[in-house]
This record gives structure tokens, C-alpha cells and sequence, in this order.
């Protein structure tokens, strides 16, 4: 068994109103300092031994993220 | 005239895009998420609603449904094909239309009565309206802000391709304000708005959305 | 897991361990009622059985303190009125016969606590649970409505409260597919640390359709499907584990779990489809669904109401999380699921059903001929109990009752004396500032963001008095719904506000062009354990069961909030009417709103 | 300037019908060997470096995850 993290991120291109409510808000709350905020999402998956890099690649591109609005990073981590 | 309407796992307009059908005089046939038989039907309608909940992203999980290869298929040989709301983020999803759908602007799920302007009375599903109608129909959505890259929106521009634009208000904060697009030989329409919720006074705002279910029964005889 | 089967809490280990200590006061019973269960049982109970009677037993589910105050809406039902009632007070939802071979069930419930914990999640699985009670009678849900109450609008807490549970409600009806078509928002100090979060659903089905949960026929197989079973929404009954276990690292001993149940509206939507093909079918007996207390209310109900035992293998029901105990799994109140019971023929079919709409479903038990209800465990029995003490006869309270000593002096505080506008610019203000106010600003930034349009039966919602959906397309027929309370009312005068507030629900749906024909209520109240708010309670019941007689129509059912309170201090009385109307033809409904056409007469009419 | 990552999870004792809805997809996909799927937010802030661990640990606690049903990891990275 392997541990593997996915990152999807908006393109940067593209709006965030999701960071950028959070971003607006921080400092009405008193939080200074925080100059941008990007919100996306993070999948942990468990997989067996025998899933390969280029499976996992295909996951995320063809299913995880979007690649018309999103970019997205895969990396095994130890569990 | 068979149209067919798909029902996924967590589809929730197919009974009202079947009514709209029978509305127009439309054999209305249910078409099986899961099963790839489009059983003989002449326009398919990908409804609304939340396909397996659209928890990761809207239109995502669906567009690898068995029907969905049929869909893409038939679409091909220029069968009609409508995609409402959720209808419309799986056509996006599949690569039917271009572009994608994200979170409303607003960060809320919009429900509203919603002007729209037609810009492009020449598709499968637009040929009763007059050109630059404005009509009233329902619009419903959490993931409706319509995006694309530059180059797309600069090419649905030049072609004519934007079929429904929003008048008023933009409830979502699409691009350029769209609300619906077509395909490049026009027989593929996506839309946010729902014209399935307005064929009748008294369940919606008007009947104007009775136009394009109209417009495929004419698109279907001449083809 | 084997550190969990060693230490199974067995009947044979309750027999031989009488005099085990057991944390009976953290999971809310009284010394009183945990000796009740040690006679009924003539031992202790296992944990898992005192799991099962301290939820069943709780106020939220055995109704103890109230119980003896629906009298009043018994003594006031006349026959004429039960002649148009299907299912009553008792059933999962009150269900009435519209005419044409329609049956409609409606019902409101609270889900006040939760939803102040976690606003999303809990207004979410407020709207879940109400619509399984629905789907419970056999019914297609064909609505919601959602009466909520709020501290000042400008109160911090509520900036943290009402965004979140106006984005549950419309998140889960949303995406369940169901039309929100009326509902309430209302302001006032007094609910700041205790919002309500009261949700109604409506659903109709042919009259021979009706179901009702009762586990008979010896032999019946006990079905349980829909989501996993997991540790969340357990709160309490995790003090089992860990008090029973303390300190043993590895063992079942697990910190206190939050009571937060995380809603799944996708998979609920597939279950109502689910249901609703296994009902065409005609292969389910009884059904019940899976609401608080979990298992144990199920189980329980549906063999309490049906007329044989049941036997249940516990180790059977699919888990989300490892290592749950019995008392867990029977306690969990994972969303989304139901209980059905079947005839042992038909299982094949029932399970092919299920199959299609990708929903899990396993045989958990059946119905026998004794009268226990029994619960195993890898062969071990961990429940062995009547199932009637359980569910029906839990304890009754008669509650002191006193009149408040200030209830004079704050009906002597007559209004005379508030300055009034009397020149146009004072009266222009006035009018500015009561329409600006958070109590009667348009509601369209909430009803904006529930869907009043999907199934295409909407024939009235916002800004109507009241909501109305058509049910049979052919012929028309449809129903409308009301829910109204005025609080501040109902502080002044318990009964006379109850009263109003039936009446208020009673016009708003006759004059969308229905007649009204049945009541259910959501009675949310402060302390029943304060004198003061059981008389308010005892005036309110009294005020709609009388004033229902009046009417003509009957309570078919409803909900009884209590502990609604912060601090000691107590909500607003707050007893929410829902009125349901029937009308034979909606194209005839009357919209709300003047100065359609020019010309148009005003007419006032009463006093 | 730095960037800080705060990955937000659905505590693992609550439903998590995100990860669930990609589980179940992935077999169908023609995807095998995922055993397990648990879906999250993931955070992407860029911060003036006089913003402490602190207030970060902060932000993270009181606005970019709920305590209630969430669990959060914060963590600086090089941009
Ligand atoms: N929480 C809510 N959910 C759905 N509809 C609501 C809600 N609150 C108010 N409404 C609807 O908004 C409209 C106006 O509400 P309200 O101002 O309370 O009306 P009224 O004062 O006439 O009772 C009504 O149609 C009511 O049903």
C-alpha cells in the first residue's frame, strides 16, 4: 500500500472567488499580512503496490482535475 | 419524434425535460445512465441536477457513463443534442462543448427568473426564436459561471457560437456573459437556464422555453 | 479488531456482573429510569441495551415530558375530523386523504441542537431526516419548507449560524431534487445562543400505497440499506467506551466523539428512487427509517409496532469505520439509511432493486414468533429485551406546571404608551424603518438560494402566503402548505398565540385558493423542567388542539423540541403551525399580490 | 514573501462522501488498485514574512478549516 496526495489548483488565470472570499475577509477579522489566498482541493488516495506513476498521471488528468481550469500535482508520500 | 432523456445517479430535471418533450408533442423515451442503447430516439436531452452529487466536479463522474460513449457517438453523425445545467457541465466534461463550468461568482446557489437574449437562431435548438429575442426562463445553479481560455471565447465569439446570453443580470459571472453555447454545426446546445421549468404559466415564469424543444422537432424533419 | 470482541459486554456478562458500575447519568437517564431497566430486564443491561434505552428513553425520542399533554389533541379530534386521517399521531407522518385515491403525508420536525454545533451539517441532515420520515410512509417527497429562527441579525454568533444553515438547507434539498417552497425567518434575542432549524416536507402516494412500520410475519427477512454504518453522530454513547475501558491504550476506549452527522444528499436522492421502485413493486411489509438513535429506534419501532420479536445479527451491518461496538452501531446515526422488512421470497427482487440504484443492502435480521427483541454479536447476544419498553413505554413525566410569576406584568405592558408617529415625516420613518428591518425585509436573499422549480409541480413559492404543488397532472389536483409562529405572541398569551398562529397558517393556505384540511406542529420550547415553560407548553397544546376543533381540522402528527435555551434563559415559546390545504384543480390557485390590473377594488374583510 | 500550504481533511471518524463519489468511480474507469479515497481543500497563501506560526495556526484553526468535522495540517514551503 502506498499513500499518493493530489493537488488541484484553479489555473491562475482563472477568478478564485472561493481564495479570494478568504483573502477579503482575513483582514476584517484582523489578520494582516496575508497578500493572496488560492483555494483548491487535495485527494488522498490509498493505492496498491502495483499502481505505477503513469496510471496515477492519468487519474489526475483524465478524472481528478479539469485541465481546461485546473493544474494539478501528484506525489507519493510515506504513509 | 423520440427524444431521449438521460437519468443519472442523482439527475434531478429528467421528469421535467421528459414533460417539456411530451409538451411539444415529443415522444419522450428515458435513457439508462448506464445503459449504452439510445433505443432509437432521433434527440437526446442530458438534464439537470447533481450527478453523483457532483461532489468532485460538476459533470465529472457522469461523462463516463455507458451512454455518455453512445452520446458522443450520435453526436457525431449530428443528432440534436441538449445538455441543461448539469446536462450542460457534462457536455463540457465529455469535450462536446468547449470550456467549463466553476463555482458561481457569488459563492451561492442561485435559483432566479432570468432574461436571456438569443443570439444565434440557427441551431438545433434555437430556430423558433427570433433572433435577439429576449425570454424569461429559470436559471439554478451552485457551479454555472461559464469559463474558457481566450482563444475559445474569441472563437465562439467569431463563429457566431454564443446562442444564449444573459440580460440584466449575470447571475454567476460567466464569461461575456453567456448562458448557452453551440457546437460548430450547431445540432449540440448547452445551457445553464432551464427551459424545461418554463413550458407552462403556472409551474414557471412563462412558456418560453417551449421554443427549443420545438426547434429540435424541426431540426429532426429537415435533417 | 480482538481487543473489541474480548470485551464485549454479552448478556451472560451482565447476569454474571450485576453490580458493575455503569455510566447510565452521562448517557441522560436518571437513577430512577436506569432502575426501571434493571427490572424490566431483572438484571443489568449490556452496554449495548443501555445504549439503546438511554437514547430511546431521551426526551428528543420517548416525548417523557410531553406525552401526557397530547390528550388534549385526542379529547379534541372529533370523528368527523379523523374521517379524512389515515395515519396519525404515532406514525412516522400524519397522512390524509386529498380525494381521487391521493394520499398526502406531511410532517415538521426540529433539528435545533445540531445545527447550532455545526450549521451546515446539522440543517442539512434536519432536511435528510425529515424527508426519510416521508419516504417512511410509503410516499414520493414532493417538497420542503424550512421555518427558522435566529438571534438579532447584526449578533456575531448569528454571522457564524445563518449563513451556514441557510447553505445546508438549499445544499442537501437542493441536490436531493426537492422544491423549498415556503419556509420562515425570523429575528429575536432570544433564540442568539439557540437558533431553530425547523424543516417540513410533503409527499403523496395512491391511497393503497400507504406503509407503515410495523415488522410482522414470522419469518420476514429485516433488510438495512443505504449508507454505511460510522462513528459519527454517536456524542454520547462514545462515554460507553471510554468510561467502561479508561486508559486501556488499544482497547475500544476512544475519545468523545463529536455529535456531528455529516449529510450525503446524493445518496439520499438515489434511496428515495430506490424506495419508490421497492414500493411499486409491492415487496416491502414495513419500513422505517434511520433517524436519531440509529439502529436501536429502529429495530425497536419496528418490531415494538409489528406483532412477533425480531433477531438481529449485528455483525452484519456494513461499517464505515473498525472496531465499533454493538452499542455504537446500534446507537450511530449515520444518514441515509432505512429499514425494511421483507417476506423471504421476495429478498431476491428486493436485492436486485437495490443493486440497479448502486445502493447497499443487507438481510440484518427477521421477525420471529417470540416477543424480544434479540441482537447478537458474532454469536454472542448483546440485546435481549421487549421491544415495547423500549419504544412504547418509556417513562412519562407530569412536569410541575406554574404560571410565570411575571406573566401579569408583562400583559399589563400594554403598547399604549410607545410613542407613535403622528406627522407624515414621522410615519415616512417609520414605514422606512419597519421595512428595513431584518423581520420584514424581503426573504429573497434566502429563498434565492433553494430551488422552487425542480419536479415541475410549483405552482406557488416565494413570496407566496403559502406554497402549493400540483400532484396529479391530469386532473390538477394539488396541495399547498403554510407554516407560521409568532413568538413574541405566544410569550404574551401561550394559548391565544398558539392559536394565532394556526390561524395565521389556516388563512395563508385559504387564501392561495385551498382548504385547509389537516395540522402538524413543531413545538419548540425552553426547559421542561421549568415550571414556567411547562405552562407555556400545556397553554400552547391546549390552544391548538382546541382551537383545531374549531377549525375542523386534525393534528396528524408533529415534533416536541424541549431544552431550547441559553443558559437557563428560554426561547420565545415557539410552536410552528403547519396547515395543509387541498385544492381539486391548482390552475384555480390565487396568487398572492394586488395591482395586477388597473381598477382593482380593495376589499378588507373581518374586523 | 512566503507561501504557506494548509491542507484541510475531513476528519477520518465523518462521512466524506467526496472522497466516497471518486472511490466508487474509479473501477469503472477502468482504474484498480485504489483502496481508499478521502477528498479535502487545499490552500495555497502567500504571506509577509512577519506573519508568525502562530497567527498561521491561527487562521487555519478559526477560518480555513471547522474543528467541528475537520482536520488541518499548516505547513511553509519554499515558493
Ligand atoms: N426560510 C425560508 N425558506 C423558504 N421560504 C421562505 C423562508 N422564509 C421565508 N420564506 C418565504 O418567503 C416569503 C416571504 O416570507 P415572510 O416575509 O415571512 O412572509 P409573511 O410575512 O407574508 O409570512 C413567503 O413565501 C415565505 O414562505
Amino acid at each position: 500500500m502506498a499513500r499518493v496526495v493530489v493537488d488541484v489548483m484553479p489555473k491562475p488565470e482563472i477568478l478564485d472567488p472561493q481564495g479570494q472570499a478568504v483573502a477579503n475577509a482575513l483582514p476584517r477579522l484582523g489578520f494582516e499580512g496575508i497578500t493572496s489566498v488560492r483555494q483548491g482541493k487535495h485527494f488522498e488516495l490509498e493505492v496498491a503496490d502495483d499502481v505505477d506513476d503513469a496510471t496515477l498521471a492519468k487519474i489526475a488528468e483524465t478524472f481528478l482535475a479539469n485541465p481546461v481550469i485546473e493544474d494539478w500535482v501528484v506525489r507519493r508520500v510515506d504513509a | 419524434m423520440k427524444i431521449g432523456v438521460i437519468t443519472f445517479p442523482g439527475t434531478l430535471d429528467d421528469t421535467d425535460a421528459q414533460r417539456a418533450a411530451r409538451y411539444v408533442d415529443a415522444e419522450a423515451v428515458a435513457l439508462w445512465h448506464a445503459d449504452a442503447d439510445l433505443h432509437g430516439v432521433d434527440a437526446v436531452i442530458v438534464p439537470g441536477g447533481f450527478s453523483y452529487g457532483d461532489y468532485l466536479r460538476a459533470g465529472a463522474i457522469a461523462r463516463f457513463a455507458p451512454v455518455m460513449r453512445s452520446v458522443v457517438e450520435a453526436a457525431g453523425k449530428g443528432m440534436p443534442v441538449l445538455g441543461i445545467c448539469n446536462g450542460f457541465q457534462i457536455l463540457c466534461e465529455a469535450g462536446l462543448l468547449p470550456g467549463a463550468m466553476l463555482r458561481n461568482a457569488g459563492l451561492h446557489f442561485v435559483c432566479r427568473d432570468q432574461w436571456l437574449r438569443v443570439e444565434n437562431n440557427t441551431t438545433a435548438w434555437s430556430s423558433r426564436y427570433e433572433q435577439g429575442a429576449e425570454i424569461i426562463v429559470p436559471v439554478k445553479n451552485m457551479d454555472g459561471r461559464y469559463t474558457a481560455s481566450q482563444a475559445t471565447l474569441d472563437e465562439l465569439e467569431g463563429e457566431g457560437r454564443v446562442v444564449f446570453r444573459y440580460v440584466g443580470v449575470n447571475p454567476n459571472g460567466s464569461c461575456n456573459d453567456i448562458a448557452g453555447i453551440t457546437s460548430a454545426n450547431g445540432r449540440i446546445v448547452g445551457l445553464m437556464p432551464h427551459p424545461e421549468h418554463a413550458i407552462d404559466a403556472l409551474t414557471g415564469p412563462s412558456d418560453d422555453g417551449l421554443g427549443m424543444f420545438y426547434s429540435a422537432l424541426d431540426a429532426v424533419v429537415t435533417a | 479488531m480482538t481487543s473489541t470482541q474480548v470485551h464485549i459486554d454479552t448478556v451472560a456478562r451482565a447476569e454474571a456482573s450485576p453490580d458493575q458500575p455503569q455510566p447510565y447519568r452521562e448517557l441522560g437517564l436518571k437513577d430512577d429510569e436506569y432502575q426501571k431497566i434493571r427490572e424490566i430486564l431483572g438484571r443489568r443491561p449490556t452496554e449495548a441495551e443501555l445504549a439503546m434505552y438511554s437514547v430511546m428513553w431521551s426526551e428528543h425520542c420517548s416525548y417523557k415530558s410531553s406525552k401526557v399533554h397530547f390528550r388534549h389533541f385526542k379529547e379534541n379530534t372529533t370523528e368527523e375530523m379523523r374521517s379524512k386521517m389515515l395515519a396519525g399521531i404515532g406514525e412516522n407522518a400524519g397522512v390524509v386523504d386529498i380525494g381521487d385515491g391521493w394520499a398526502v403525508t406531511f410532517k415538521v420536525e426540529s433539528h435545533n441542537h445540531p445545527s447550532y454545533v455545526e450549521p451546515y451539517q446539522g440543517a442539512a441532515t434536519g432536511v435528510g431526516g425529515i424527508v426519510r420520515d416521508i419516504m417512511a410512509m410509503g410516499a414520493r417527497p414532493l417538497a420542503v419548507l424550512d421555518p427558522l429562527r435566529f438571534g438579532p441579525a447584526d449578533a456575531p454568533d448569528t454571522r457564524r449560524v445563518l449563513p451556514g444553515i441557510v447553505a445546508g438547507v438549499g445544499g442537501y434539498g437542493n441536490c436531493l431534487g426537492l422544491p423549498n417552497i415556503g419556509g420562515e425567518v425570523v429575528f429575536d434575542e432570544s433564540y442568539a445562543g439557540n437558533p431553530l432549524v425547523n424543516a417540513a416536507c410533503v409527499g403523496a402516494m395512491r391511497v393503497e400505497d400507504l406503509h407503515l412500520a410495523h415488522a410482522s410475519g414470522t419469518g420476514n427477512k429485516v433488510i438495512l440499506f443505504g449508507a454505511r454504518t460510522g462513528l459519527d453522530g454517536i456524542g454520547g454513547v462514545s462515554v460507553l467506551a471510554s468510561e467502561t475501558f479508561s486508559g486501556e491504550e488499544g482497547g475500544t476506549g476512544r475519545k468523545k466523539l463529536p455529535a456531528v452527522q455529516v449529510g450525503d444528499p446524493f445518496t439520499e436522492k438515489v434511496l428515495i428512487e430506490c424506495c419508490l421502485e421497492l414500493f411499486g413493486e409491492r415487496i416491502v411489509v414495513g419500513i422505517q427509517d434511520l433517524g436519531g438513535a440509529g439502529l436501536s429506534c429502529a429495530t425497536s419501532e419496528l418490531a415494538s409496532a409489528g406483532d412477533g420479536g425480531m433477531r438481529v445479527w449485528l455483525e452484519r451491518v456494513p461499517l464505515r469505520a473498525e472496531g465499533m461496538t454493538p452499542a455504537e452501531v446500534l446507537s450511530s446515526e449515520s444518514q441515509e439509511r432505512m429499514c425494511a422488512v421483507v417476506r423471504p421470497e421476495d429478498v431476491p427482487a428486493f436485492m436486485r432493486v437495490c443493486q440497479k440504484w448502486d445502493v447497499i443492502a443487507t438481510e440484518i435480521g427477521e421477525v420471529t414468533d417470540g416477543d424480544h427483541l434479540v441482537i447478537t454479536w458474532h454469536d454472542e447476544v448483546v440485546v435481549d429485551v421487549p421491544p415495547r419498553t423500549v419504544a412504547h413505554e418509556g417513562p412519562e413525566y407530569h412536569r410541575p406546571i406554574a404560571r410565570p410569576a411575571d406573566q401579569d406584568a408583562l400583559q399589563a405592558d400594554v403598547p399604549d404608551s410607545l410613542p407613535r408617529p403622528s406627522t407624515p415625516d414621522e410615519l415616512r420613518e417609520t414605514i422606512l424603518r419597519m421595512i428595513a428591518s431584518p423581520n420584514l425585509a424581503s426573504r429573497k436573499w434566502v429563498t434565492d438560494q433553494y430551488d422552487r422549480y425542480v419536479r415541475g409541480g410549483t405552482v406557488l413559492a416565494q413570496p407566496s402566503d403559502s406554497g402549493m404543488i400540483r400532484i396529479d397532472e391530469e386532473t390538477g389536483r394539488g396541495v399547498a402548505l403554510a407554516t407560521d409562529c409568532n413568538g413574541r405572541f405566544c410569550k404574551l398569551d401561550p394559548y391565544t398565540g398558539a392559536q394565532l398562529a394556526l390561524a395565521e397558517a389556516y388563512r395563508n393556505v385559504a387564501v392561495s385558493g385551498a382548504t385547509p384540511l389537516a395540522v402538524s406542529d413543531c413545538l419548540n420550547f425552553g426547559s421542561p423542567e421549568d415550571p414556567a415553560v411547562m405552562w407555556q407548553f400545556e397553554q400552547a397544546i391546549r390552544g391548538i388542539a382546541e382551537g383545531c376543533r374549531e377549525l375542523g381540522i386534525p393534528v396528524t402528527g408533529g415534533n416536541v423540541s424541549f431544552y431550547n435555551q441559553t443558559g437557563t434563559t428560554a426561547i420565545l415559546p415557539t410552536p410552528v403551525i403547519a396547515v395543509l390545504g387541498v385544492i381539486d384543480d391548482v390552475r384555480r390557485r390565487i396568487p398572492t399580490g394586488i395591482g395586477a390590473e388597473a381598477g382593482e377594488t380593495l376589499l378588507l374583510l373581518g374586523e
